[in-house]
């Protein structure tokens, strides 16, 4: 790798080429000779609905998994990704969906972690690292300690220091899986400026996302995926979001936001009377049966606190929360369920998956009380009863029976909606329900929600897409620094004024 | 085209064989017991036989709370001793009120008392398990000779006592029809109960168990409380197949036990695991330290053997789930 | 915990109260303190302990858990463990002895003992990192083979040092100027290497890495499975002149020497503050760990607390510290 | 001319056995008005070596090991530099200046003499041997062979048909007693190198439901109070061969007086033995409190041993 940061020789030709590549797994064929050209200085987008292979590209890319068949050149030569370190040495950088940081480390560290800065005798030189990392921060404009501990980042920033690593590695080809997931509107702006130094260096970006908007933003050209195969590589002028939406998922998307209920609402099903904990003070709210109670705030506002919060599962200062009249026990997920809340968490991995076990046991987890008789599992009734989701949903398994974690994103966060939705809950709390989620299957949770809200559900949803929270809910409360600045209703709520009540 | 492959989507198998078959122990098993009984005769002897049982039952018993505990994601090295300690105050309760039973409970109870002293430093006080376990195992250790530095001897010369674990039931010795009785509930609860559904989801992600409304931690102080329960009964057997409470019995166990689980297939990570796997990672091991003696070999062997035997089946676990993710 | 010592150099710029204040939130300062502690009491409790006789016993006593200690903690931070050390350090004097009876020198019985360990090392980092089985498995396997194999080739006795060689008694009794024993010195020596490598060379740092997090080290370009090897590598010649010196203690290869080794060693190690995750922790803090066991042990040899006592009081220490561990980080 | 203290490292303080012993020297050196204290080694060698190391430390004047094996040499050769009188209890180690210990292979040759004419008398001159060994130790090794070569002096023809690792503590030698049994359970002797071993096999043996009618158990130590247990009811369990463990701590406190007065004294000091018969036998040179017993002095004095050992596992 070169030391000193210089603009990518850029000869002619493609960054890389990939040609008729072929991946599959047991039961699945992930990718179906696909092929994919970056072009320098270019961003290309990748686009799919869930599972439908991108994430198996890149991580082929990132020599994460082999190919089965297929050949990869990079600046017109063939390359051979047969490790991570195989990649890394041809010049791709891949920022992952799942954080790919050392928490123990500081950022500084974590920036340098493939290749320290070493004085003469080879020692790491811990000097040269904290200033190249600050001189690094400052010239993106990122506003991150170099010397803070990464673990104690919050994760928005976690993710810039990603972005940055791959800036501090020279690399020619910058691969991004779902970026923005978690970022601000400001941080993403901020990425986007990032994105355009690189490739105003000259590097060719390869960007994955479920975000249109993004797409038409920054992106040059678009590959659409379909089930493994490729399905159309057009340049983005020549796409409508309705065109890719078709490309993406083989049919109209007529209404994202259904909207098919009486918005008056009707009983009070959830309150939450003067609820403080560590991040919170002083909530107070009231959740009805058939509606969507939308919560907006910036990142760090302390939705995800409240959501955990009031199904039990983090402990609470003072406040009640009453279910239907009853009282639930503070920092106590059993009477909650019992009650009738749940929780989907914004954070799959380690507050939904169980890793280890299969479809069927993930989904059924909630609602297996049902299921027994005498504390003996019915597994026929259970199975059926999966199955009706599954197929509801249109969940992409081989057999009930696979583990959750061979899954897509999107398929999984499917499951772990069934696992609430088996057991009739009063209210359910989700947070970022459609984080990761394909526009397809987006569609699918709206109506999903809309329809639960419509049988009276009080759903109340956290979120930070602005289009989500407009086009689902009823009434809109708004948080800053772990309080409800406002609770307005929705036919009088403008994208402005939440947004000012977001920032007080 | 590229359709998923739903052919098991619609034809459910109840106990799906692959993931957690144990054909490869089933096999490695029956080539020891062939192998054996081609080097000696007596193998097969009805006498050799009841007694391998009864070297099972001890391991099995205290293998059937730790194989739950393993899943669960949480080991508990004390159980060696536990039991000890428990065989010391159920002799000594035996002498003392002159009855079999009130000794008996005393020793169990002993048992599950050590059990939830682990459940509470390891899910309130937050110790890992294995270093508060080891820990446990030091302070019992030391703590037995407090109790009585001298083996407590069935003084009262009970029969009762010593027919726990010489006893037959039918042609079943007593601490085999013991062990049956548990593995046959513990697997029965582990396999088609609720709260065996729960221990493997606890043991995968406690979290989310939690968020779907599980109490991860009462679930695993129950589990440590059968554990030590198990463990306090295997000490009383142990103590009956001695006729005395030995203050150092019991030392390394709690390894021959997890070394069985271990073969068994259950994972050190949680969420994995069988209680078919553990019954026949007991046997083996006792199949290999039968066989050893049965053909004269060296004793030094017991130690060799079944640490490659572990060794292996660790790895043909690997390469057969390697395959069957292929 | 461990904190990087990029962030440690820069509290040298801090004023002197927030100076403080960042050292005693470090897990080696409330060790040291313990240190401090422990010796203060045995000082007060007993006369003969607080002697520069007494300490360079202890520090003698206490090489040997720390030079294997050094090995397992590199090993526990890069995420897997090692418990066939005991083992492996009763093996490592039978190569060493039997080459000196049969006439070869001490250093050639030296480099058998260090092929030995080199050899288990090499089997243990390959099952364990190359075909992936559980490192606890893997050496719970290695520890159980080579006690066995020690016992069939020793036929369960001693074999002890018949040519006397003056040089192999005093590696391990001898002492520099009377006083400091050499096996306090290699210790010493091993440690201050040992502690650069984990902090200052990028292969230490690699080492925290994989064993923080192995997937993303796997996704930064590293060879996991190389570095989790070398670390078994280390481990087990760390195990095999700790059994070095051993043997030269005991003027012999004692077919149960380091039996019950790997249980005094993990509990140091954890005591000394690092997580069995992996990762987290410091060789600093383990030699703490080996020191605070070590002080301890003495001490309440001085003060004839019975043997049981000792073991329920170091097990009780134990839970204690590793509790408040815990109690620290979640306050956090 | 009094040592002011004496310190001893023991092998194992939590074994019977040791206990004794360390009753037997705290008694003697209260006699003369020597401060003694102990440490214990908890069968690792390696700590031995510490406890010791610190004793030295420590200044004591005279310093009293059981070796939990050969690795004290070192130690040996590191008192006599620092001019530390050294007396050995149990068992020898190279260099050593002085041992108290009884004849491990005469105490089993005892036993097998009464053992064969036990088995003269009640068992028809048959005599099939199990012995519930411990090959770790060469001293335990030794036990065995006297025995053996004491019952063939009576029963000429006597077989050893099962010699096991009992391990020497009683679930290991329950557990390989069991499997041996299972192999080829034609005896009629079992033979314990301690009592634990011998108490394994019995209950071995009685676990596979056999009568103990034609059977004869044979302990080895009298170290507590189990083999007195056992004589008293178990019907098999007839001969104790006993080592007197107070006595043998008696007189190692003798022995450090002795050295630390640079008088000479023999290599091997030998503490007596002796072979123990039927329920009462025991009677003769204990008596049984509230869980202790009590050693009867006249009885065991009387004892005298012989000067040398029949045969010794050292080779030096
Ligand atoms: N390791 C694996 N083992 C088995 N199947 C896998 C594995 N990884 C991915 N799959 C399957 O391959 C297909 C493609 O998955 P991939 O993760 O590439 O989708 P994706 O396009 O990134 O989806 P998402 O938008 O949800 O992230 C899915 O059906 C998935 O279940
Ligand atoms: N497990 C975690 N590790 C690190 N940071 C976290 C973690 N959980 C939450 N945070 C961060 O703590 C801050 C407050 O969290 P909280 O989740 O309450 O806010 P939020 O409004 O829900 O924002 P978010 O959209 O991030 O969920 C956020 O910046 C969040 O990113
Ligand atoms: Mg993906
Ligand atoms: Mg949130």
């Amino acid at each position: 790798m070169p030391a000193e940061p210089s603009p990518i020789a850029t000869q002619d030709g493609p960054a890389l080429e990939v040609i008729g590549i072929n991946k599959r797994f047991p039961g699945v064929v992930a990718l179906e000779d696909v092929d994919l050209t970056l072009e320098p200085g270019k961003v290309h987008a990748l686009m799919g609905e869930n599972g439908a292979g991108k994430s198996t590209l890149i991580k082929i890319l990132a020599g994460v998994y082999r190919k089965d068949s297929g050949a990869i050149r990079i600046g017109g030569m063939d390359a051979d990704l047969r490790t991570p370190r195989d990649a890394l040495r041809q010049g791709i950088k891949v920022v992952f969906q799942e954080i790919a940081l050392i928490s123990e480390f500081t950022v500084a560290e974590n920036i340098y972690l493939e290749r320290y800065p070493t004085d003469r005798l080879g020692s790491v030189d811990w000097s040269a690292i904290r200033k190249d990392a600050a001189a690094l921060f400052e010239r993106i404009g990122f506003d991150i300690d170099p010397a803070a501990k990464v673990g104690d980042l919050p994760v928005s920033q976690q993710q810039m220091v990603e972005i940055a690593r791959a800036l501090a590695h020279q690399a020619k080809i910058v691969v991004m899986d779902e970026p923005t997931s978690s970022l601000t509107p400001k941080e993403v702006e901020l990425l986007f400026n990032v994105i355009k130094r690189l490739t105003g260096l000259g590097i060719a970006v390869l960007y994955v996302t479920h975000k249109l908007g993004e797409v038409f933003e920054i992106a040059d050209t678009v590959t659409v995926l379909r089930d493994g195969c490729r399905i159309s590589t057009k340049p983005i002028i020549e796409h409508t979001q309705d065109s890719l939406v078709q490309d993406m998922i083989g049919r109209h998307i007529e209404n994202l936001f259904p909207h098919s209920r009486d918005m008056t609402g009707g009983a009070t099903i959830l309150s939450v009377e003067g609820l403080s904990t560590a991040k919170l003070t002083d909530i107070n709210f009231e959740a009805r049966a058939g509606e969507v109670l939308g919560f907006f705030g910036l990142m760090g506002a302390g939705r995800t606190e409240l959501a955990k919060a009031i199904v039990g599962f983090d402990p609470i200062h003072t406040g009640r929360i009453v279910i239907d009249g009853k009282a639930l026990l503070p920092h106590d997920t059993r009477t909650g369920v019992a009650l009738g809340i749940g929780l989907l968490s914004e954070d799959r991995k380690t507050e939904g998956l169980m890793p280890e076990l299969s479809v069927l046991h993930n989904a059924s987890l909630a609602a297996l009380r049902q299921f027994t008789i005498a504390g003996f599992v019915d597994e026929g009734r259970e199975r059926g009863a999966v199955q009706q989701f599954i197929d509801k949903f249109r969940v992409k398994t081989p057999s009930l029976h696979q583990e959750i974690k061979y899954l897509s994103g999107g398929n999984q966060q499917k499951v772990l909606l069934a696992r609430w939705l088996m057991r009739g809950l009063k209210v359910i709390v989700v947070d970022e329900p459609t984080r990761g989620i394909d526009v397809g299957a987006k569609s699918e949770i709206f109506a999903l929600l809309d329809r639960l809200a419509g049988e009276g559900l009080a759903v109340v949803m956290m979120t930070s897409e602005m289009p989500e929270l407009l086009g689902l809910s009823d009434r809109i409360a708004v948080m800053a620094g772990g309080r409800i600045t406002t609770i307005i209703n929705r036919n009088e709520a403008t994208q402005e004024a939440i947004l000012n009540a977001a920032i007080a | 085209m590229r359709e998923i492959l739903q052919s098991a989507n619609s034809t459910p198998t109840p106990h799906r064989l692959g993931a957690n078959s144990p054909v490869v122990l089933i096999v490695l098993l029956a080539l020891l017991c062939i192998a054996i009984s081609i080097g000696s005769s007596r193998f097969y002897a009805i006498e050799n036989i009841t007694a391998i049982l009864r070297q099972c039952a001890l391991v099995l018993i205290i293998g059937s709370g730790m194989t739950l505990l393993l899943i669960a994601a949480e080991v508990d090295l004390s159980v060696g001793a536990s039991m000890a300690f428990a065989g010391m105050i159920a002799m000594d309760v035996t002498n003392q009120t002159g009855s079999v039973w009130l000794g008996a409970a005393a020793g169990i109870l002993f048992g599950g008392l050590v059990g939830l002293v682990n459940a509470i430093i390891v899910t309130r006080l937050k110790v890992k398990s294995l270093i508060a376990t080891i820990a446990a195992m030091m302070i019992l250790q030391g703590g037995v000779f407090l109790y009585s530095r001298q083996a407590i001897q069935n003084n009262n010369q009970l029969p009762a006592f010593t027919a726990i674990s010489t006893g037959f039931f039918g042609p079943v010795p007593v601490p085999v029809l013991i062990a049956a009785i548990i593995f046959i509930c513990t697997y029965i609860v582990l396999r088609h109960t609720l709260f065996g559904r729960y221990v493997y989801a606890v043991g995968s992600n406690p979290q989310a168990a939690r968020l779907s409304g599980l109490n991860p931690e009462r679930l695993k102080q129950i589990l440590f409380i059968v554990t030590g329960l198990l463990a306090g009964l295997s000490g009383l057997i142990l103590a009956s197949l001695m006729n005395a409470g030995q203050p150092t019995a019991g030392r390394g166990f709690e390894l021959t036990v997890i070394a069985a689980v271990i073969l068994g297939g259950t994972s050190l990570n949680g969420g994995r695991g069988t209680l078919l796997g553990t019954l026949l990672g007991v046997l083996i091991l006792q199949v290999i330290n039968d066989g050893i003696i049965i053909l004269g070999w060296d004793q030094e062997l017991q130690l060799v053997v079944p640490g490659i035997v572990i060794v292996l089946a660790a790895y043909l676990d690997i390469v057969r789930r390697r395959a069957g993710a292929r | 915990m461990q904190r990087s010592p990029s962030l440690s150099a820069t509290a040298g710029d801090m004023g002197a109260v927030a100076f403080c204040n960042a050292l005693f939130r470090r897990n080696e300062m409330v060790l040291l303190l313990c240190l401090a502690m422990v010796i203060v009491f045995f000082s007060l409790a007993s006369g003969s302990f607080f002697t520069i006789r007494n300490f360079a016993n202890v520090f003698g006593q206490a090489s040997l858990a720390m030079i294997a200690g050094i090995g397992v903690g590199v090993i526990v931070l890069a995420g897997e463990i090692d418990i066939s050390i005991g083992s492996l350090a009763g093996a490592a004097g039978i190569p060493l002895v039997v080459i000196m009876n049969n006439g070869g020198s001490l250093e050639l019985g030296i480099a058998g003992a260090l092929a030995l360990a080199l050899t288990v090392g090499l089997v243990n980092g390959y099952l364990a990192a190359y075909l992936g089985i559980n490192s606890l498995i893997v050496t719970l396997g290695s520890m159980f083979v080579i006690r066995g194999l020690i016992y069939l080739y020793t036929g369960q006795k001693a074999i002890p040092d018949e040519q006397s060689l003056e040089s192999f008694y005093q590696i391990g009794n001898g002492r520099l100027l009377g006083t400091v024993p050499y096996s306090a010195l290699t210790a010493f020596a091993l440690l201050m290497g040992f502690m650069y490598l984990m902090r200052h060379r990028p292969f230490g740092r690699n080492i925290y890495a994989v064993g923080g997090n192995p997937e993303v080290a796997r996704l930064a370009g590293f060879n996991v499975k190389g570095i989790k090897f070398i670390c078994f590598v280390i481990s087990a010649v760390l195990a095999g002149i700790s059994g070095i010196l051993l043997s030269s203690r005991l003027g012999s290869a004692v077919h149960v020497a380091g039996l019950g080794f790997e249980f005094q060693v993990v509990a140091a190690v954890v005591l000394g503050g690092v997580s069995l995750a992996g990762g987290v922790g410091s060789l600093f803090g383990v030699a703490l760990g080996v020191l605070i066991l070590s002080f301890l042990s003495n001490g309440f040899g001085m003060l004839d607390v019975p043997t049981e006592w000792q073991e329920v009081a170091t097990g009780i220490i134990i839970i204690t510290a590793v509790a408040f561990d815990e109690y620290k980080r979640q306050r956090k | 001319n009094m040592p002011r203290r004496i310190g001893y490292v023991t092998n194992y303080a939590t074994h019977e056995w040791y206990q004794n012993v360390i009753k037997g020297m705290k008694a003697r050196a209260a006699e003369l008005g020597i401060a003694f204290e102990v440490r214990d080694a908890n069968l690792d060698v390696n700590k031995e070596v510490s406890a010791a190391e610190d004793f030295m430390s420590q200044g004591v004047d005279v310093l009293i090991i059981t070796p939990v094996n050969e690795g004290i040499v070192p130690l040996v050769r590191r008192a006599k530099e620092q001019g530390i009188p050294l007396v050995l209890e149990g068992s020898p180690v190279k260099r050593m200046t002085t041992m108290v210990a009884t004849c491990d292979y005469d105490t089993g040759y005892l036993a097998g003499v009464e053992a064969g004419n036990y088995a003269m008398n009640h068992l028809g001159g048959m005599a099939k041997v199990m012995n519930v060994g411990l090959p770790l130790l060469s001293a335990t090794v030794l036990r065995a062979h006297g025995f053996m070569d004491g019952l063939r002096t009576i029963v000429p023809n006597a077989r050893l048909a099962n010699d096991i690792d009992g391990g020497g503590n009683p679930d290991t030698a329950l557990a390989a007693s069991t499997a041996a049994l299972a192999r080829n359970a034609d005896i009629n002797i079992i033979y314990g190198i301690n009592d634990s071993s011998a108490q394994g096999g019995l209950q071995a043996w009685k676990a596979s439901g056999r009568s103990q009618k034609n059977l004869l158990v044979v302990g080895t130590g009298g170290e507590g109070l189990g083999f007195i247990h056992s004589m008293n009811t178990e019907p098999a369990y007839k001969i104790e061969a006993a080592m007197f463990p107070e006595k043998e701590g008696f007189t190692a406190i003798d022995t450090a007086v002795k050295l630390f007065n640079k008088q000479s004294v023999p290599l091997h000091i030998v503490s007596p033995s002796a072979a123990i018969v039927g329920a009462d036998g025991w009677k003769k040179y204990y008596s049984v409190g509230e869980n202790v017993r009590t050693i009867k002095w006249d009885a065991v004095n009387r004892l005298t041993p012989p000067a040398n050992c029949m045969k010794t596992s050292a080779p030096f």
